[in-house]
């Protein structure tokens, strides 16, 4: 509620709500986050493998 | 600097006892004295006041003991005025206030020590007259002529027997109660105040047990959380009792001395006012607010009341002399015991010390038992010594008034309606009922009320009020002169000296309580008892038949005060007034625009 | 929070004080007074006063603040419950239903409540999804839309960069700000934990417009989301190690070589009995500080055995498990860890045995965020005891190794049953208007572990028929709450099949030249390590399908974008009716490329072939964990022996309800509009489904056909 | 009775004697400290402390109901009848302890009373000394021997309504003895203390073997007639960090602190 917003441009903003609803995002900020989300994912670094794993143990469908 | 505030000490009995009066008579000789130009009227409230202030009564706006409201000419108190809380919430009998009531001085003006904390110079003031509520700052200052007991009197003891031959219920300054004493047991219920959280106001009492021995002739008192042995004519020690208000909630704490006059064959016991606890005061004693707590814890309870010494007990004939004078020597040994610790912490800047027991004493010994009074001078005197006795203090030590006798009392009421200018519903309605129970305001130009006061019945002012302004000087000046022509029947002698015009004497402006005109009656004359409350008796002047003897209420100059000092004084003829721009000069403070006195050294 | 605590606590204390100084103000001539205010009856009055000087203030400002949410409400324009067209929606959701049962059942007579629901409102199979796997159903329960909209395909999911896999529905990560002073490590703030669904729930719709829901255990709900109603987390939900659920076998010797989702330890002889060190979550505190560990004593010389453990001791009959025993593990300056955990003596004589059972997130001080608002568990808590807060709390693993028997084991499920029993009908019973949905995932942990004992005979033969009795019974007290205002579901997210084979797609693969091991790799690694990614065009992991190693995608990927599509098709198209050779049946049904199945801006990260198994076979255990074995197919031989991640047309779920149900075909993509709908709220575009409880406009076909 | 009270006494008056050289304060906040925990253990043994555990989770769990359904004010009401509910369960689930602790508790408050509860006679201020009689008191007060610390300062006054006499005696000096009275011809004798405290300060002596439990500070009266003798003691305050307060308040502060410091460590629940 009270996090960081982010002011987009009028114009953006339109195309943002129309290519989110045309996309089947639930909102335009989904869509927004998703974008950034995807482009972080390619810059930021992961958690050390074993760490990753270990929150796995335990998932009754995988051994 | 100490400055010592001695109520009532007379000049001429000074002169006439300097030898047995060793330590003012060394001030005299190594100072100064001279006698200090009273105000007029020469009253306690309004002299103090001009002290306080050093403005005159028209500035500070205190012209008696009593004045009266304008709307319902009913005498009201001077000093004080109390307002109850304007909002209030009813819930079952209880009210509660919403709004706090408040309780106000009457005094205009900045006091001297107020003037003296705004420039830095600590102050102790120890019971000035008509400084209650005590007024606002930081210094320390104790409330002292004006600050009523509990029930909001000056001071209402309560007398309890058996005696078949007490038959009065209600006198002036006291209630008397009829005792039922079974095997040797009663109970005595000491009133506390309205109960101004109850719609009904009904008094909150405490009751005390008493078991009397009439063959020890001692009694032993009950009370709630404690139990005394007093023998027959013995006084007890303070007790503290605690008024519940709203039970668990609020209470009010009181505390008040028993006399066990007699056991047998009639129990009669004394029960002083209740004062106000200084340990948990119900009203504004000091400032600051913790002061009277401070006092209380490093000296026990001590009388808070104004005017402590039992004078209303002795004239009503409920104390004898001997018994008065044993307990206004209590008040004193109170009053000293305080003295003595403020002089003993007293260390820079001015304390301010008063005195009320010869102003008191002299009212009820003066003239006639001459020995008694040097004794009460006596012990002031030491006081005076022990303040002497501090290295590097300048001491100026002032009374407001001195003592005349009051042996006729004059009805001024009486003699406005024998004039013509009161008239009452009925003539047959003469007598001591007060607060002008008869009179046809209709067809009164002027009435009398307070110890020196006579008021037009004014049209525009008074409700109701007959007079024209355009009448009024002349209707003035006819009184007046008719007054000073007023001699008394007996004696064929002038009953007045002077006549003052409140608008003539008194420079400052302040006018709204004073009387018209304020007499100056000759000595051994002063305005009744009935007078002052507004009651038409009978005869116009009579004989005083009270206790009271010696009295101060007349002409300005028939009873001035002194002034003493260890320095010299360069003014011939000092005034009330010059006192607080003295105490200001001495500390280099500047006093206000409107401040009329001189420095006297 | 805190400083209003701190208020009612001063205030209480500030009376007491009171009332002690009147008493002995009052009383002091009398000693018998001294008595009553002795402080034995201090505690009571203390404690009593505190929580009625509390709860007197709580009520008063929720009362005094009615007004001002009501003109709030008003001013924002919420129409709450004005249009909605009943008061009350209850979704009973018990996973893993499966419609042949209860139509068996049934049949059998043997479910009366069911069959209550069935001739007075409706019964239909209700559609699932692909794959049919519930992270993935449920989303879709609680959005209305097909994974590509809620980004949730598997359990799993694949780091780009890395071709690590991740759990799919969560993330967390430590604090972002730490202060390091000396050997101490400060977290400046709390750690990020985020939730990887994607689009917005029937709840959150309905609370914006004054709707309030009660959501209790459905999966995919952690961390839990801000909305107007309370939530408790479900599936997903790590225990106190950070894990899925680690369970811990103290033992004296060592019995098994190393185990899969739990850990061995050994018990040391004391003098009467034995010790042990429970290990916790990693000391974050300390630089490198190792993991926090609590030791407990076990005395196996008295009847029963006695736990000792955190100061307190508990009495531990053979076989029987413990109540939650609370485990405090103490981290440097004071800091606390809760957790909570169940202790079983699987064996007491020659060689104590000690099962531990993985150790809970504790609901009254919960360590990570695990409902809305969070002091909702506390309050659970408080109010019922304590229960599990695993997302999946019912321990498969330790049936699976060994460490526990099938008695145990559903011993263990039915305390979690009773748990979320309690819960349910004490929302129901605050909920006078609302949605309550509450989802019990024992129903699909037994058929999970139970399936092969399905009409083989033995002592388990009845348990599957006992669960759908239970789950019976559970719908007809269900029932009670149900009035003509109110609208009930009783649904499950798909349904089961029995599970024999497993197929290692990355075995075929590598096989049929799509996927290359690095010279030298045996292939025995887990998670993908081994494989060459130069040369590798399709690799497999988790439950559903098969990834395309795709240029720009893939850190290393080779295959370009539109090769890829291509790829997808005859990838399907090979793998559509898979014959096993050694049982000369069909193993996979058929084959989809994804964007046959799916539509939706997260359908990249969707397995790009989805996998439609036939009944009797599944992704097996080493394809799940990304292995390349030796065979395609191989036999399943734990006791983890019946799924439901196979052809989504076979495994439908149930949808029961007390009205009739309009749609011929529902699928529980319409659950979410069918909320929406009855409260009167418009359901928005984007959404999927449709309202089943009206006809809809156009029918869809039964089977998806490429 | 009397044999019990002198061994509380002399156990009291020992555990006194050892804190002498420091404020009466710090002896009381040892007492008051280690009655705390006493009582504390007493509270668990004799407590149903599975049941004060679920019941005050039942508290606690109708505290947060109200703001987990704040947006029901329907339910806000509910939760507080239940809260009420559960508080007279917790209630009736310490009853017990407090019936095992009123008397102990009593016992000892009794005998601390009158360490720390009473101050020897303040000299040169006058004190009264009451006996009260079965009837009576006829004819002329019993005669009452007073040590020469003291003086008679008023003769003895009869209180026939309530068949007491008071005497009011002067304390000269410190003084810690026995006044003596005549009566009927018996001698019957009560403990005195003048001075400057703390000090052991005997209230009460009565006759009746029963109400002895509550005056225990001496042995009861044998001498028929006399119902109890009594000396008006000035109550006395503790002072802690300069503050005069009651002993009582001070002991139920520290001794409620030091339970609620220790219970965790004790493992009870209050």
């Amino acid at each position: 509620m009270f996090g960081p917003s982010i002011k987009l441009n009028k114009d953006l903003w339109e195309r943002v709500k129309r290519c989110a609803s045309a996309a089947g995002y639930s909102s335009p900020e989904e869509f927004v986050e998703h974008v950034l989300e995807r482009e972080l994912a390619k810059v930021e670094g992961a958690a050390s493998d074993e760490e990753i794993v270990k929150k796995l143990q335990g998932l009754g469908y995988i051994d | 600097m100490i400055v010592l505030g001695i109520d009532g000490m007379d000049p001429v009995f000074l002169e006439r006892h300097w030898n047995s009066l060793p330590n003012l008579n060394r001030l005299r000789q190594r100072g100064d004295f001279r006698r200090l130009a009273t105000t007029i009227p020469p009253q306690s409230p309004v002299a103090w006041s001009t002290v306080s202030t050093g403005l005159d009564p028209g500035g500070h706006g205190i012209f008696d003991f009593i004045h009266r409201d304008p709307a319902t000419r009913l005498p009201i108190s001077s000093m004080a005025e109390v307002t109850a809380a304007s909002t209030t919430l009813h819930i079952g009998p209880y009210l509660l206030p919403l709004s706090s009531g408040r309780v106000e001085s009457l005094r205009a003006g900045r006091t001297f020590w107020q003037l003296l904390g705004d420039h830095g110079v600590p102050a102790t003031v120890i019971r000035m007259p008509a400084n209650f509520p005590p007024a606002e700052c930081e210094q320390e200052s104790l409330a002292g002529m004006g600050t009523p007991d509990l029930n909001g009197s000056f001071g209402t003891f309560t007398f309890f027997t058996n005696d078949p031959a007490e038959r009065r219920t209600q006198i002036s300054g006291g209630r008397i109660v009829r005792l039922h004493i079974e095997s040797g047991s009663t109970v005595l219920h000491i009133h506390g105040p309205p109960n101004t959280l109850r719609a009904d106001h009904a008094t909150r009492d405490i009751a005390v047990q008493v078991h009397a021995d009439p063959t020890a002739a001692a009694a032993r008192f009950d009370m709630p959380e404690q139990q005394f042995v007093l023998r027959q004519g013995e006084w007890s020690d303070w007790q503290r009792a605690d008024f519940r208000l709203i039970a668990g909630l609020k209470s009010v704490s009181g505390i008040f001395r028993i006399y066990l006059q007699q056991v047998h064959p009639y129990l009669r016991i004394y029960v002083s006012p209740v004062n106000v606890d200084p340990n948990d005061p119900a009203l504004p004693l000091s400032t600051p607010k913790r002061f009277s707590r401070t006092l209380a814890a490093e000296l026990g309870p001590f009388y808070t009341q104004g005017i402590a010494e039992e004078t209303s007990a002795f004239r009503a004939g409920i104390l004898s002399k001997p018994e008065f004078l044993v307990q206004s020597r209590k008040v004193l040994a109170d009053s000293l015991r305080m003295f003595r610790y403020q002089l003993n912490r007293f260390s820079s800047g001015l304390l301010f010390y008063y005195f009320s027991s010869i102003d008191q004493n002299s009212h009820m010994l003066w003239g006639k038992y001459e020995a008694d009074l040097l004794d009460i001078y006596r012990k002031v005197d030491g006081a005076v010594g022990e303040a002497m006795a501090q290295p590097n203090t300048e001491l100026l030590i002032l009374s407001d008034h001195g003592f005349a006798p009051f042996d006729r009392a004059v009805h001024l009421n009486t003699w406005l309606m024998q004039q013509g200018y009161l008239t009452l519903n009925n003539p047959s309605h003469m007598g001591d009922a007060e607060e002008f129970a008869h009179v046809n305001w209709e067809k009164t130009q002027a009435y009398a009320l307070g110890l020196n006061g006579i008021y037009l019945n004014l049209y525009g002012r008074e409700n109701g009020g007959v007079v024209s302004l355009a009448d009024k000087q002349d209707l003035l000046d006819e009184i007046s002169q008719k007054l000073l022509d007023f001699r008394d029947p007996v004696n064929g002698e002038h009953v007045i000296d002077k006549i003052y015009f409140a608008d003539k004497v008194y420079r400052g402006r302040n006018l709204k309580n004073a009387p018209d005109i304020i007499v100056g009656f000759r000595r051994g004359y002063r305005a009744s008892w009935q007078t002052a409350l507004g009651a038409v008796p009978a005869a116009a002047i009579e004989d005083n038949t009270q206790a009271w003897i010696g009295d101060h209420c007349m002409a300005a100059d028939e009873v001035p005060g002194v002034l003493l000092s260890n320095r010299k004084f360069q003014v011939g003829n000092p005034e009330m007034t010059d006192i607080a721009a003295t105490i200001l000069n001495e500390f280099g403070v500047p006093g206000t625009r409107e401040m009329l006195g001189r420095m006297v050294f | 929070m805190m400083t209003r605590r701190a208020g009612f606590i001063f205030m209480a204390a500030a009376c007491f004080a009171r009332l002690a100084c009147d008493l002995f103000f009052h009383y002091r001539s009398s000693p018998v007074a001294f008595a009553y205010i002795g402080p034995g009856a201090g505690f009571a009055f203390l404690g009593s006063f505190l929580a009625v000087i509390g709860g007197l203030a709580l009520g008063l400002i929720s009362v005094l603040t009615w007004p001002f949410r009501l003109i709030w409400r008003t001013l924002k324009g919420r129409q709450g419950y004005k249009n909605a067209k009943i008061r009350k929606l209850i979704f009973l959701g018990l996973d893993g239903l499966d419609p042949g049962l209860v139509e068996r059942f049934l049949g059998e007579g043997k479910l009366p409540n069911f069959n209550r629901l069935r001739e007075t409102g409706g019964f239909r199979r209700l559609r699932t999804t692909f794959p049919a796997l519930s992270p993935v159903a449920w989303s879709t329960f609680a959005t209305g839309v097909n994974p590509a909209r809620h980004n949730m395909f598997d359990f799993l999911n694949r780091n780009l960069r890395t071709y690590l896999p991740e759990l799919s529905s969560a993330r967390v990560r430590g604090p972002r700000r730490i202060l390091k002073l000396g050997k101490y490590r400060f977290p400046l703030s709390r750690p990020v934990v985020e939730i990887r669904r994607k689009s917005r729930t029937f709840w959150q719709i309905l609370g914006e417009h004054q709707i309030s829901s009660t959501v209790l255990r459905v999966p995919i709900t952690f961390p839990p989301e801000k909305f107007h109603g309370r939530m408790l987390s479900a599936m997903c939900t790590p225990d106190l190690l950070g894990t899925q659920g680690t369970f811990a076998l103290f033992t004296t010797v060592r019995t098994h070589g190393s185990m899969e989702s739990g850990n061995e330890y050994l018990l040391a002889p004391c003098s009467d009995g034995y010790t042990g060190k429970i290990p916790g979550p990693q000391n974050s505190m300390l630089e490198n500080g190792g993991d926090l560990a609590i030791a407990f004593r076990l005395n196996v010389s008295t009847h029963p055995a006695i736990l000792e453990i955190g100061g307190e001791r508990h009495p531990l009959p053979e076989g029987e498990y413990t109540p939650w025993i609370s485990l405090r593990f103490a981290a440097p300056l004071g800091v606390k860890v809760h957790g909570i955990a169940r202790f079983l003596l699987t064996r007491s004589e020659e060689g104590p045995r000690l099962y531990v059972t993985p150790i809970n997130i504790d609901p009254e001080h919960p360590a990570l965020p695990i409902s809305h608002p969070t002091f909702y568990a506390t309050y659970l808590a408080k109010l019922l005891g304590e229960y599990s807060t695993l997302g999946m709390a019912e321990d498969t693993w330790a049936l699976n190794e060994g460490a526990i028997d099938e008695a145990a084991f559903l011993d263990q499920a039915y305390l979690t049953y009773q748990e979320r029993e309690g819960m349910f009908f004490s929302a129901l019973d605050h909920t006078r208007r609302g949605v309550v949905a509450c989802v019990f995932d024992t129903t699909d942990r037994v058929q999970h572990m139970f399936f092969r004992h399905l009409d083989r005979g033995g002592p388990y033969a009845k348990t599957i028929e006992d669960l759908y009795r239970r789950a019976d019974e559970l719908v007809g007290k269900t029932l009670q709450y149900v009035d003509e205002n109110t609208v009930l579901f009783v649904l499950s997210d798909h349904g089961f099949a029995s599970f024999e084979r497993g197929v290692n797609l990355n075995t075929w693969l590598r096989d049929n030249g799509y996927l290359f091991l690095k010279e030298g790799a045996a292939g025995e690694g887990e998670y993908l390590r081994g494989i060459d990614w130069r040369l590798t065009k399709a690799y497999t992991f988790g439950l559903a399908g098969i990834y395309i190693n795709q240029k720009g995608r893939e850190s290393e990927g080779i295959v370009d974008r539109r090769e890829a599509a291509a790829l997808k098709r005859e990838l399907a198209a090979k793998l559509s009716g898979l014959r096993d050779p050694e049982r000369m049946r069909i193993g996979i049904r058929k084959a989809w490329p994804s964007d046959a199945l799916y539509s939706g801006p997260y359908l990249d990260a969707a397995p790009d072939v989805v996998i439609g198994y036939e009944n009797g076979y599944r992704a097996s255990w080493d394809a799940a964990v990304g292995k390349v074995s030796a065979e395609v197919f191989e036999d399943n031989r734990k006791a983890w022996s019946g799924d439901h991640c196979i052809d989504p047309h076979l495994v439908p779920g149930v949808l029961f309800s007390n009205r009739k149900i309009a749609a011929e075909n529902p699928g529980i993509e319409d659950m979410a509009p069918t909320a929406l709908e009855l409260f009167g709220v418009p359901i928005p575009p984007y959404m999927e489904g449709r309202p089943v409880l009206r006809p809809k406009p156009s029918p869809v076909p039964s089977e998806v056909t490429v | 009775m009397d044999l019990f009270h002198t061994v509380v006494n002399a156990v009291l008056r020992a555990f006194v004697a050892l804190f002498s050289w420091a404020p009466p304060s710090v002896g009381l906040t040892i007492i008051s400290a280690s009655a705390g925990m006493g009582m504390l253990w007493v509270f668990r043994r004799t407590s149903d402390q599975a049941r004060i555990r679920r019941v005050k989770k039942k508290v606690y769990a109708h505290l947060l109901e109200m703001r987990v359904y704040s947006d029901e004010p329907a339910l806000t009401w509910r939760a507080q009848r239940s809260l009420l509910k559960v508080n007279v369960q917790y209630l009736l689930l310490t009853l017990p302890p407090c019936l095992f602790l009123a008397v102990p508790v009593a016992v000892l408050l009794i005998h601390v009373e009158a360490f720390y509860g009473r101050a020897p006679l303040e000299l040169a201020r006058p004190a009264l000394v009451t006996a009260a009689f079965d009837s009576g008191p006829e004819g002329p007060a019993p005669e009452l021997t007073i040590p020469p610390q003291f003086d008679i300062s008023a003769p003895p006054v009869r209180v026939l309504s309530e068949h007491q006499v008071s005497w009011r005696v002067l304390p000269r000096a410190p003084f810690s003895g026995e006044l003596t009275f005549a009566i009927n011809g018996r001698k019957v004798t009560k403990r005195v203390v003048a001075g400057r405290g703390p000090a052991f300060v005997p209230g009460r002596r009565v006759r009746s073997v029963w109400a002895s439990f509550w005056y225990p500070d001496e042995p009861h009266i044998s001498a028929p007639g006399i119902e109890w003798i009594e000396v008006s003691y000035p109550g006395a305050v503790i002072s802690v960090f300069g503050w005069q307060i009651p002993w009582l308040a001070w002991f139920v502060i520290v001794s409620m602190l030091s339970a609620l410091l220790l219970k965790k460590r004790f493992g009870v629940t209050l």
